[in-house]
């Protein structure tokens, strides 16, 4: 790699990339756009916090509850920044990208909110795509069975991009929100926000981005790209499990309802009402996720002294390499973008007359090498090329060409032994 | 390695060579059973003749090459067999599967799908060896109503 | 202590518990009911499964989805069994207690879902408590405000005890759903489950209880209680942040609509629909709190060795002392049950003329013991008892006699800087 | 000891003998503002005379120390001054305030106000320290309408 990144290094930081799997083998990690691996640096950050300085927030006035609440509220300084937010109260912590993006679909049609771009008259409808992840489809699905709201979606092209040939008849007047997905999980697809939000802006409804697989691998500045909400999950940026982050514009997060109720999004409570708190504590029910805040803050600060852009020209050239060499198989078909434009480190394949069971199986018992096989949650994609699973590499900054190498020998092995 | 006692040749034998493939006629029951998680299906037939003796078990399906080779073995097994000396061999095949690789196989009442027993150590993988096992259960009861 | 419970050794697998805070100040933790302190054991596990087992569970055919995947249902099976579920598919892992009760909540007047338990017609009611927890005050309302179901309440009684004085006509035909603490995190007080229960078995309505602060202080069985539901929260239980548990029997778990949509709760997606996977995934959207499932099962084995019960009686002892101790400093009042029949070790009160948040201060700032102080998200409970905030000393396994003296010595103190 | 910084004698001095607490007449306006996360309460009036001077500010409420000693302190520095020479004032305490203890307090605008410094330490206490300033600066709003 000719980037001045030191993979090498980096790979140090994560323990788990020196570990040896039952029977002597090596581990050789693709799956990480299904999880990433954590480094040393977010692991002992939550464990100094659990040890030491572990209190509940907010409500503590003590000198640990003051440890835990500073902390914590520094962590969302941390995520505001690292993808722009205009102000730090436009971060929500939820556990994961789901619950953001089911937060969302929540405030609309519900009797408690007089804002009208959140309420729903019949006619009125909600544009997803083809290619959404099931997080960013189900949560739709049953909006519109609660409120009737018509649920459409944009198609996918052969080549795996969102068609956008019915853009202007799709996003229309009776459009209350349009919720698609920045990066595909399993095409590698980057999603045109410009021209999507454009037409957007032009019927006046809301727009939000499924940024799970965006932000854990490039820049992403929810300012810069304009639109109204944004998801993404704190287990996929080499942070812990059980937290995520919804960014939403703050005058929005304002008109909305709250989601869930209980301790702490509250300013006042009797028997028979209750006022809420100003975001982002009006969506954060209950002690939150304090110790993986923590170590999503950290998270993010690991990747931004890397530099997002330092691990961007990583998988990029790791892609055009896993590209090229994948070609060489015979019968391997990549589902998605076969060139490098608008597309990120994920490269989902089928291989003729092998089931991609039987391809992850094997890869992983004989040669130690995580994919991952399936619909990746996203069904529907899959039903749209006529597949019912593909075998998916997904890669990111700890991973090397060597890998690549590892992951074509297995294939190989793998046509070998269903010849 | 691990795999070779998950892909024993036997399996991999009944995959590319499926005894017994293809719907046929006659039949009592036609059933149509899909794992949803893996998109594995199969479409499966079932003839039973005087005395309870299975005449034909046939089949059509997709899926990988555990669930394939299932329905291949199957066939074998319970084709002129009685229906309750096959259901005895299901509920075995089931027990096995089910036992997350700590049970101890009879080899005398499964024969062949003995070979499958490496498929109870990964739990995302049972429910290929038992889909086909599955639909024939579901068969047989159907035909005999 | 005479109990042949070892609270000393104890207090070493909590690295906190000798910690000096800032100033040289040794930490007296009475903050439990708030959130408890971590062991070791609970710290290790969590640490080591981030560094060296992680991945995505459920979805991942390899190696480390395989480990991840039994670790974390291992630990369904632990809390199963801890809390004498009859069976694990009953066990939901949640973010906290308020995404259990909120979950709850929304299956009540949810179109999608057929089954008349949670089916509201005009009428209908809910009944709750003035002794709740918010976490079990506004989701309700919210439904309320959703739904038009009444919202309907226990008063509480001078002492401290749930008022059921009028309990055959507050819970009625109409009731749809009680739903009450068992141990209030203010009063201490321990409810009446059974006899509520059986006047909610009469009438044909459902029963869940808060368990949040009963599960960690004494064995919970949910058969033996024979109610509908019962939710709890990790970070009481020495376990996590994160992570909460609700349990439901399994028959009404399947007639109950799913609450958040997404990866893993799904059997099959189209675009148009989808169907869902039985419980407890069809209520587990999106990637779960892995690392503190798995964190929450080594803190039930944590305290199932030392044992529910030697706990118990650990805690009830210290009440004793705690609770006579204070009985002698002038002004105090206690806020509860004086006496030791059917209470757990949260003691809440008020000292003539301070302010709580004054005692609090000095408490810390001077002696580094930690309370609470305020509302403890119980403020129409404060308010039925006429005032805005209390001193709440709680206490756990790890909590001495000596800490306890450490209190009163710190309220003699607080009463000079004001006299 | 930490404390020492924040219960300044002053402050206790105050709390203990609140000055011009009680509600009088005449007033301009009256404001009621309460602190719901800890339940304090002030309701607090204004009379403001000839050439904008500040001729009575008195108040009622219910609190914590520090709450109420800022009240009392407050009562002392506003009475006496013009709005806008007090309303430097309000400012200069609430950057304070608000600074978590790293901002420098300015003695002379601030005068005894400067006794609170120690409050901007503790993120949970400058809600009470703030309270009664609030609503002075709400009232003085009103009182010139
Ligand atoms: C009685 C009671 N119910 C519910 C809760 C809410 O728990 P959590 O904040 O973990 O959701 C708590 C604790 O805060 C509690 O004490
Ligand atoms: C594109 C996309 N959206 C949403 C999600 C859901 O994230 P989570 O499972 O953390 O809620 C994922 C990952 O699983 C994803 O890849």
């Amino acid at each position: 790699m000719s980037t001045g990144f030191d993979v090498e290094r980096i790979r140090k930081d994560f323990p788990v990339l020196s570990r040896e799997l039952p029977g002597g083998r090596p581990l050789v990690y693709l799956d990480s756009g299904n999880s990433a691996q954590k480094p040393t640096q977010v692991i002992e950050v939550m464990r100094d916090h659990l040890a030491m300085h572990y209190s509940n927030v907010g409500r503590a006035l003590h000198a640990l509850g003051a440890e835990s609440t500073e902390a914590y509220e520094t962590a969302r300084d941390k995520v505001a920044a690292f993808i722009g937010a205009p102000s730090r109260d436009e971060i929500i912590f939820t556990k994961n990208a789901s619950e953001a993006l089911n937060l969302v679909a929540y405030a609309f049609g519900n009797p408690i909110t007089e804002d009208p771009r959140f309420r729903l008259a019949p006619g009125d409808e909600i544009v997803i795509s083809e290619m959404e992840h099931h997080s960013n489809i189900v949560p739709w699905q049953m909006l519109a069975q609660r409120t009737g709201v018509k649920l459409r979606w944009f198609s996918v092209t052969d080549e795996g991009r969102l068609d956008l040939s019915n853009l202007e008849e799709l996003v229309n007047e009776r459009t209350k929100m349009v919720s698609i997905v920045h990066q595909s999980n399993v095409l590698g697809t980057i999603n045109p926000v410009a021209q999507v939000l454009a037409r957007v802006r032009e019927v006046g409804a809301l727009m939000m981005l499924d940024a799970s697989q965006s932000v854990p691998h490039h820049a992403v500045d929810v300012a810069a790209l304009g639109v109204d909400f944004l998801a993404f999950t704190g287990h996929k940026v080499v942070g812990p499990s059980g937290i995520g982050v919804l960014w939403g514009r703050g005058e929005l997060l304002d008109a909305m309802p709250p989601f869930m109720g209980g301790g702490e999004m509250i300013e006042a409570v009797w028997m028979d009402h209750s006022t809420y708190a100003p975001a982002p504590h009006k969506f954060e029910a209950g002690t939150p996720p304090i110790v993986e805040a923590i170590g999503l803050g950290a998270a993010v600060d690991y990747l931004s002294e890397i530099g997002m852009d330092a691990i961007a020209r990583h998988e990029h050239e790791l892609t055009g390499y896993a590209l090229d060499a994948l070609g060489e198989i015979p019968g391997l078909k990549v589902i998605g973008p076969k060139g490098l434009e608008q597309r990120g480190a994920t490269v989902s394949f089928t291989l003729e007359g092998i089931h991609p069971h039987d391809v992850g199986q094997i890869l992983d018992d004989n040669f130690g090498v995580a994919v991952r096989v399936g619909h990746h949650c996203a069904r529907p994609l899959h039903l749209r090329f006529g597949i019912p699973a593909t075998t998916r590499a997904s890669l990111y900054l700890y991973n090397t060409p060597a890998e690549i190498d590892a992951l074509v020998r297995g294939l190989h092995h793998v046509r070998k032994v269903f010849a | 390695m691990i795999a070779e006692s998950m892909y024993q040749e036997l399996i991999l034998e009944h995959y590319k060579h499926p005894q017994g493939r293809g719907l046929r006629d006659p039949y009592d029951a036609e059933v149509h059973h899909v794992n949803p998680t893996c998109g594995d299906e199969i479409t499966m037939r079932v003839k039973v003749g005087d005395g309870g003796k299975v005449e034909d078990v046939s089949y059509d399906g997709q899926g990988c090459s555990i669930s394939q080779a299932a329905a291949s073995v199957l066939h074998e097994l319970t084709t002129g067999s009685t229906v309750d000396e096959t259901l005895a061999v299901v509920d075995e095949f089931t027990r096995l599967m089910q036992g997350r690789g700590k049970v101890e196989a009879d080899e005398d009442v499964l024969g062949d799908a003995v070979a499958f027993a490496g498929v109870a150590k990964f739990p995302a993988r049972v429910k290929c060896a038992l889909l086909a096992w599955m639909a024939y259960k579901d068969a047989v009861v159907r035909s005999s109503k």
